[in-house]
């Protein structure tokens, strides 16, 4: 049956569209971040020109350094298309550990190295039981953050780790004029960053939340990636729980309320998508600096204290807004 | 160049899904260098027997020998290690990432680092793309920009990358255009040439006269015959798949054309439907032709009120009348059976009784209650009057065959005693008894006085169903070709012709 | 997957129910009494309401994470109205349970009209909501209701607690609208596959904006039958109630990817919950002992009903 | 600027600046009574403690306390029990279940002095003996309440100390849990109202929230550092959380000796700032004492030797305390921790 054949077109004349075009189409919802995060800044500055000065931006951009650690390994949980609520739980037992461990006498290496092998250890099991066990990760992490937060009591009855020898507390320390905390978040962004953009494990953990069906006949081990993407996410959350515990010279037993909320908001704020597939760490890292830029901000300008959590909730629904109208915009 | 040593052979092959056995005792074998047809009706179990050989289903028994050495493919990696690549039915590619990436996910080329070479992968990708003569396809667009046609080219490089001595195409056609179909088969016949062994799965009998040179037939899972292609013709293939003979592919019922019932005038939504004018009339086929993305699906969406047309004017039977979503759309009599079936026409894991009823879910009911008899004895009529192929009316749908899914759809919309009936691609991966059989369907409809649009990438078929045809191209109607005058080269013209240019 | 799973489920959380009931009335003979289980089901009405509307927006293949901000902007709201802008009591609870209602009509309004995942958009909402209260509240609590409000969250009705009947009244009608009605098919629909509910003609954006509605209205009502608990009124209360009530949820077999779930099963998963935060204190074993077993319980029910079920696997 | 509006709408009462006892009216016994109670003279009594939550240093040493107390008597088998989240609603359960178990007295620090009354008067209605210490029920909900010192002589303590450190005119902050913990909103209500009255030259910058988060606390204080400059010259911390974090945002930013750290903590928590200049006062009470005298307290009552209209009550190694406003005992006044006597306490 004759049928005539579209022309085929030729590659030539056919170009790639500019750098600008192509950083603002993949990496969207960072640049809507990043804009947020310079508006503000500009704002703030000429309400209150204090806000750039060098001992405010070190706050700023070291104080939450490890709600945007833990939430590099948590946008990696997401993009497989999974979720966890028990971060927060495991990083107050990560920091009980390394406390304990350093003023039982270990070598402060060891204080510092051992939460991230027991938070993949932790997480080890968790990926088990959602890879193998195929029971829903809400599901997992869930129990876990019960079991984490009431045995993180039992076990220490709530008493605070005092006494920290000094070498232990590298989050006071700076390094090349930098807190390491800032210097920790950059490093570990880019790195994981690159990771995932370059390395075959980092492309599968796309793979996996894209398409899981696809990565089973791919070849993609899938149950072996996802129980090492929570293994790596404990890790994550491991040296998240070290810098925690070493920014002060008390360790609480306790960590702030709704933690795994404020890192699963920084994720997905961030750009990182719930239903897995795509989004970058670093989204997840300007996030991050974002609610630490709104919460100084607002004291900066004097926004009375009562009214401050509505209007942080009101950006983030902002932020939330302008990256669905610039998703629609475009299809 | 067939070398008459098989590459691969299966013996013994069995299957059962949940104590049932889909796969008896399969025995099949591909030679180098020959392109091997697998023949059978929906649920005969061709996807199953090939996802065994891909090493994604592990055989309940049976042996698989490659080269002469017999080998267990515990996972996919194990197949695609000993040369074999599989182009799955439902295509399995990642949306989020680029189409090089796609092809070398698994298996990207390093460099000395460890690290992926990027430079190399979209390199090699644009090489395989060239090679099967696609070089308008962007290595770096990211999948879910591209369209079915572009995806299953990606498939194919994909298999390509990996220096395949067989690949394995399941329904490689079912989603193509006709003009599509010819640049496949172009590929296929050329990987042939270079000696790649190659599984093709088809229910359309032309394809497997222009292509195959051996076919082998399943049915229930049992293996029917295998033999050369010049020892069978087309009829003899089709009692074996069915078990019975058919006798006629395109059975044009004669029905009554009555007074107009959608007329539709300069119908005006985004880039793809623009300035549409069409009447349809009582007991009508007004056939939809076209190439992929010429608009014909979303000149349905429009009428159907999912995308509200902008401009223009749809009137039913002479009253003009806004149709803004579904419901407005059902409710003034109209029904659509959409194109991908699994996606927007089932609520898969429901049962054949609550899909049957969903459309109608406000009839079966007294106040906010379903009348659950009702509803139950709507859907056993349904099963019976479509020859619904199942357990009993509560079987999830997902458990049927592509055809009997397809039947479940048509019966849903029927439901709703609509008017004017837009038919989707209603027979894309349905094999040819049930084909024949919606086909019986449409001619019934007719009858009874309904108005049919039928959208179809199958030439054969819109030319043997209608009575009449619109040609769409760019999102505008090119041509309004009466039965008597359609012949495929005319229709062909207007698919590729612009505005103006009129094939007349 | 389909009917027959999800009776196993449900059976076999009965199952285990009983056989909590069992032990734990064996561990203390001051637990398996008229009055300290009517009391038990005092103290999980606030969450079985949330659990319930929430059984709905989970079974659509949704979230809402900002019922406890609704819940407690709902509280600072009644407190506010009565006390601040002087309304009379009964009037200040309806606008209070107006305003909450509002509040989860935003929640839909923003999901279905720009598209934002659930997830995200209630967790946008959680802070805002909670940051109303907080600055509406300007920190302060309301105190010192009217008798008669008490009532509700510390009276009986014919022995039973009053809020024990409104959980039994919201559970039967929620049941009913769930298994028997169009809306629930349409909920199912919408929770296994929404493109093709959209396109069978159902009021997919309709039904999910209704849903999200009741969820706030839910959690308006358990606002206030908290404050008429508690006598009191905090912009913090309700903090955390959202993963109470989706743990119930859960255990009680609903799909967290939606299209599966029954308030029978979220309803024993609450009595579940409570009878061992109950039984356990009672036999001896600490809070933070009974919340760590509760996690492995949540665990092991899925892990088991997922072996023997085949069911909650994608 | 706003002022201080928190927390609640009962009236202040500044203590007199020269710090002249105020002349206390006699106030008639306004606790509750439990109904029906057994005779539990001499008896050994089953006793919880709910504290607000578990898991702080500062209500460990409580519970401690309580322990000590309860194995130096060897007639009480005392346990503590609290919600892992400072959260009303988890405190008024376990408090259920235990009423429901059948103790002989309920120990209790509220989260939230309403809140808590109608279990607390449950527990009374039952025949269990109640006595409060730390944070108060309404009056009638309990029997006893052990007040570690008053709401007025810790913010007298508080700003005399600030006063002292940064001078009649200076500036300073407030970092507080959140503003709706009814302690530290009476404090900070009492502390505004001695502050205008006896420092009016003081002034006040601003008070922002932390939560019960270290790191929170930590960049609070530190933001309001940089925010300030040189304008503020002392925060106060009003827990035992936001205390030692803002004294070390002021350690970490090299602002020792210019910005001075003013607050309630707990002693072990603030060596290490003490130890090195950084801060020279701590006010608090000994939360171990604390917790002891309230099981003397909870003893006495069961043994019928603390009955209403009493002056004093005798606790054990504390001796004679005082019955204040009707049904509250004071633990005495609030102790300010230096450099000289830090190093005596250990909890
Ligand atoms: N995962 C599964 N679980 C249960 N049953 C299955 C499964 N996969 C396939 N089946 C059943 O096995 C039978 C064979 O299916 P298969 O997909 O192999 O058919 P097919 O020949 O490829 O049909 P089609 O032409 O429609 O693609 C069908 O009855 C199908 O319902
Ligand atoms: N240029 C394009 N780039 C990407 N996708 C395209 C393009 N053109 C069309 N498509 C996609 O191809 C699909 C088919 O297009 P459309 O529905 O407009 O045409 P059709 O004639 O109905 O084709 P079909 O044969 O698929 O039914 C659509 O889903 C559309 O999104
Ligand atoms: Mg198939
Ligand atoms: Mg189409």
């Amino acid at each position: 049956m004759a049928v005539n054949l579209p022309p085929i077109r030729p590659q030539t004349g056919q170009k790639r569209p500019g750098l600008m075009r192509r950083i603002f189409s993949e990496y969207g919802q960072e640049c809507v971040v990043l804009a947020a995060i310079v508006l503000l800044f500009v704002v703030v500055t000429l309400v209150n020109p204090r806000f750039i000065n060098a001992n405010n931006l070190v706050t700023i951009f070291s104080g939450n350094a490890y709600i945007a650690v833990a939430a590099i390994g948590m946008a990696m949980v997401i993009m497989t298309g999974n979720i966890d609520v028990s971060v927060g739980a495991l990083i107050g037992v990560l920091a009980t550990v390394a406390g304990t461990l350093a003023v039982s006498g270990y070598p402060i290496w060891f204080a510092l190295v051992a939460p991230i092998f027991v938070g993949m250890a932790v997480n080890t099991v968790i990926g088990v039981l959602v890879a193998y066990a195929k029971i829903p990760s809400i599901v997992v992490t869930l129990g876990a953050l019960s079991i984490l937060r009431g045995g993180l009591i039992s076990v220490t009855g709530g008493t605070w780790i005092s006494d920290l020898p000094p070498d232990f507390l590298i989050a006071q320390k700076r390094l090349l004029g930098l807190p390491v905390p800032f210097l920790f978040m950059i490093v570990l962004t880019i790195a994981a960053f690159l990771w995932m953009r370059y390395s075959a494990f980092g492309r599968s953990i796309y793979a996996i939340g894209g398409n899981p069906e696809a990565a089973v006949a791919t070849g993609i081990p899938v149950e072996r990636r996802l129980v090492s993407v929570f293994a790596i996410h404990g890790a994550f959350a491991g040296v998240a729980a070290i810098l925690f515990a070493t920014q002060l010279q008390v360790i609480q037993s306790t960590v702030p309320p709704n933690l795994e909320l404020t890192i699963i908001t920084a994720t997905v704020i961030g750009g990182v998508s719930i239903l897995g597939g795509s989004g970058t760490v670093i989204g997840s890292t300007l996030a991050t600096i974002l609610f630490a830029t709104i919460g100084s901000a607002l004291i900066f300008i004097n926004v009375s204290a009562y009214w401050l959590r509505a209007v942080i909730g009101l950006l983030i629904l902002a932020t939330v807004l302008a990256d669905m109208l610039r998703r629609h915009r475009r299809t | 160049m067939t070398s008459h040593e098989p590459f691969i052979s299966l013996s013994g092959m069995s299957k059962s899904f949940v104590g049932i056995r889909v796969l008896k005792d399969v025995d099949f074998d591909v030679r180098e260098g020959e392109v091997h047809a697998l023949l059978g009706e929906n649920g005969a179990g061709k996807s199953t027997l090939i996802k065994m050989m891909a090493g994604l289903y592990k055989p309940d028994s049976g042996a698989i020998t490659v080269n002469g050495e017999e080998m267990k493919f515990a996972a996919t990696g194990d197949a695609t290690a000993a040369g074999i690549a599989t182009v799955y039915q439902e295509l399995l590619l990642f949306p989020e990432l680029t189409v090089a990436e796609n092809v070398f996910l698994g298996h990207y080329p390093r460099t000395r680092a460890g690290w992926i070479d990027w430079a190399a992968v979209r390199a090699r990708t644009r090489e395989l793309l060239d090679q099967l003569d696609t070089h308008d396809l962007d290595v770096d667009a990211k999948v879910l920009t591209l369209s079915v046609a572009q995806r299953q080219r990606v498939e194919i490089a994909k298999a390509l990358s990996r220096n395949a001595r067989i690949l394995i195409m399941d329904e490689p056609t079912a989603s193509l255009v006709e003009s599509d179909v010819q640049r496949l088969m172009q590929v296929v016949r050329q990987l042939r040439e270079r000696g790649v062994g190659i599984v093709y799965v088809s229910h359309r009998m032309s394809e497997i006269f222009a292509l195959a040179d051996r076919v082998t037939v399943l049915r229930d899972g049992a293996h029917v015959a295998t033999c050369d292609i010049g020892e069978v013709n087309e009829q003899q293939l089709v009692s074996m798949m069915v078990g019975r003979p058919i006798d006629s592919l395109f059975p044009k019922a004669e029905a009554e054309i009555g007074e107009t019932v959608l007329e539709v005038k300069s119908l005006n939504h985004g880039r793809h439907v623009q300035d549409i004018s069409f009447r349809l009339r009582r007991g009508e086929i007004l056939g939809i032709a076209g190439l992929v993305g010429s608009g014909r699906t979303e000149l349905a969406l429009t009428l159907f009120g999912m995308t509200p047309a902008t401009s223009g004017e749809i009137l039913m039977e002479g009253v003009p009348v806004r149709i803004g979503s579904p419901q407005q759309a059902r409710d003034l009599g109209i029904a659509y059976v959409p194109e991908d079936r699994g996606l927007q026409g089932l609520v898969r894991p429901m049962a054949i009784r609550k899909n049957v009823s969903m459309a109608t879910i406000e009839k079966l009911s007294s106040g906010i209650f379903i009348r659950a008899r009702a509803e139950a004895e709507r859907a056993r009529e349904a099963v019976r009057r479509f020859g619904i192929r199942c357990r009993d009316i509560d079987q999830p749908v997902s458990e049927l065959s592509g055809g009997n899914q397809q039947k479940v759809v048509i019966a849903k919309w029927l439901e709703t005693e609509p008017k004017v009936l837009i038919l989707d691609e209603p027979t894309r991966g349905v094999d040819v008894g049930a084909k024949a059989e919606i086909h019986t369907i449409m001619g019934e409809l007719v009858k009874r006085g309904v108005a049919i649009l039928m959208i179809s990438s199958e030439l054969p078929e819109v030319l043997g169903m209608s009575d009449r045809m619109l040609v769409m191209s760019g999102g505008r109607v090119t041509a309004e070709i009466d039965r008597a005058d359609a012949t495929p080269e005319r229709v062909g013209a207007a698919m590729t012709a612009h505005r103006g240019a009129e094939a007349a | 997957m389909n009917l027959r799973s999800l009776i196993r489920h449900e059976t076999f959380l009965a199952l285990l129910l009983v056989l909590v009931l069992i032990v734990l009335s064996w561990q203390s003979d001051r637990f398996f009494t008229v009055s300290n289980l009517l009391n038990q089901g005092r103290l999980m009405t606030e969450i079985g309401l949330i659990a319930i509307a929430m059984t709905f927006v989970i079974a659509t293949g949704g979230i809402d994470l900002s019922v406890g901000s609704i819940l407690g902007l709902v509280a600072i709201l009644l407190g506010v109205f009565w006390q601040n802008v002087g309304m009379p009591l009964p009037m200040a609870i309806v606008a209070a349970v107006a305003a909450g209602t509002l509040a989860g009509f935003m929640n839909g309004f923003i999901i279905t009209r720009f598209r934002v995942p659930p997830l995200i958009a209630t967790l946008a909402t959680l802070a805002l909501y909670r940051g109303l209260a907080e600055g509406i509240s300007q920190a302060r609590s309301v105190r010192g209701y009217p008798d008669w409000f008490y009532v509700l969250g510390q009276g009986q009705v014919l022995g039973v607690p009053t809020q024990l009947w409104i959980l039994f009244a919201a559970a039967i009608i929620a049941a009913i609208i769930l298994a028997y009605t169009r809306w629930g098919r349409t909920v199912y629909a919408i929770g296994s596959n929404e493109v093709a509910s959209r396109f069978s003609g159902l009021s997919v954006e309709k039904t999910k904006l209704a849903l999200y509605t009741a969820s706030g209205f839910a959690a308006s009502l358990a606002a206030v039958i908290f404050v008429s608990r508690v006598s009191t009124t905090r912009s913090d209360m309700g903090t955390g109630i959202e993963l109470d009530a989706i743990t119930a949820v859960v255990l009680g077999g609903t799909s967290i990817f939606g299209g599966r779930g029954t308030i029978l099963g979220t309803i024993i998963g609450l009595c579940l919950i409570q009878a061992l935060k109950n039984g356990l204190s009672l036999a001896g074993v600490k809070g933070d002992g009974t919340i760590m077993l509760i996690g492995a319980v949540l665990i092991l029910a899925i892990l088991v009903s997922n072996i023997f079920g085949r069911s909650g696997s994608r | 600027q706003s002022t201080w509006t928190g927390g609640d709408d009962l009236p202040t009462s500044p203590l007199a600046c020269d710090g002249a006892a105020a002349a206390a009216a006699a106030v008639p016994y306004d606790g509750g009574e439990p109904t029906d109670a057994p005779d539990r003279k001499g008896k050994t009594l089953t006793v919880v403690d709910v504290p607000k939550l578990v898991g702080i240093g500062y209500f460990n040493a409580t519970s401690k306390g309580i322990a000590d107390a309860a194995a130096e008597m060897g007639t009480m088998n005392a346990k503590t029990d609290g919600p892992s989240r400072a959260n009303i609603d988890d405190q008024i359960t376990l408090i259920d279940n235990y009423i429901t178990s059948g103790v002989d007295g309920i120990l209790f620090a509220a989260n939230d002095p309403v809140a808590i009354s109608p279990v607390l008067k449950k527990a009374l209605a039952a025949g269990i003996n109640v006595v409060g210490y730390d944070a108060n029920s309404e009056p009638d909900a309990r029997q006893w309440f052990v007040n570690q010192a008053e709401f007025n002589g810790i913010a007298k303590s508080m700003v005399d100390a600030m006063a002292t450190e940064i001078g009649e005119d200076g500036a300073f902050a407030i970092v507080t849990s959140t503003f709706t913990t009814p302690n530290q909103a009476r404090w900070i209500a009492e502390m505004e109202a001695y502050q205008s009255e006896c420092y009016p030259n003081m002034k006040w910058l601003e008070t922002v929230e932390a939560q019960e988060d270290n790191i929170l606390s930590f960049n609070q204080a530190n933001t309001l550092i940089n925010k300030y400059g040189d304008e503020m010259k002392g925060i106060f911390g009003m827990t035992s959380v936001a205390t030692p974090a803002a004294a070390d945002a002021v350690t970490q930013a090299g602002q020792c000796g210019n910005v001075a750290v003013v607050g309630l903590a707990t002693p072990n928590a603030m060596k290490p700032y003490v130890a090195s200049d950084c801060v020279k006062s701590v006010v608090l009470w000994n939360p171990l004492d604390l917790g002891y005298a309230a099981a003397y307290v909870l003893r006495a009552v069961a043994d019928g030797t603390l009955e209403p209209g009493a002056t004093s009550v005798e606790a054990g190694k504390l001796g004679e305390l005082q019955v204040i406003n009707g049904s509250e005992i004071l633990l005495g006044a609030p102790f300010v921790f230096t450099k000289d006597n830090i190093n005596d306490f250990d909890f």
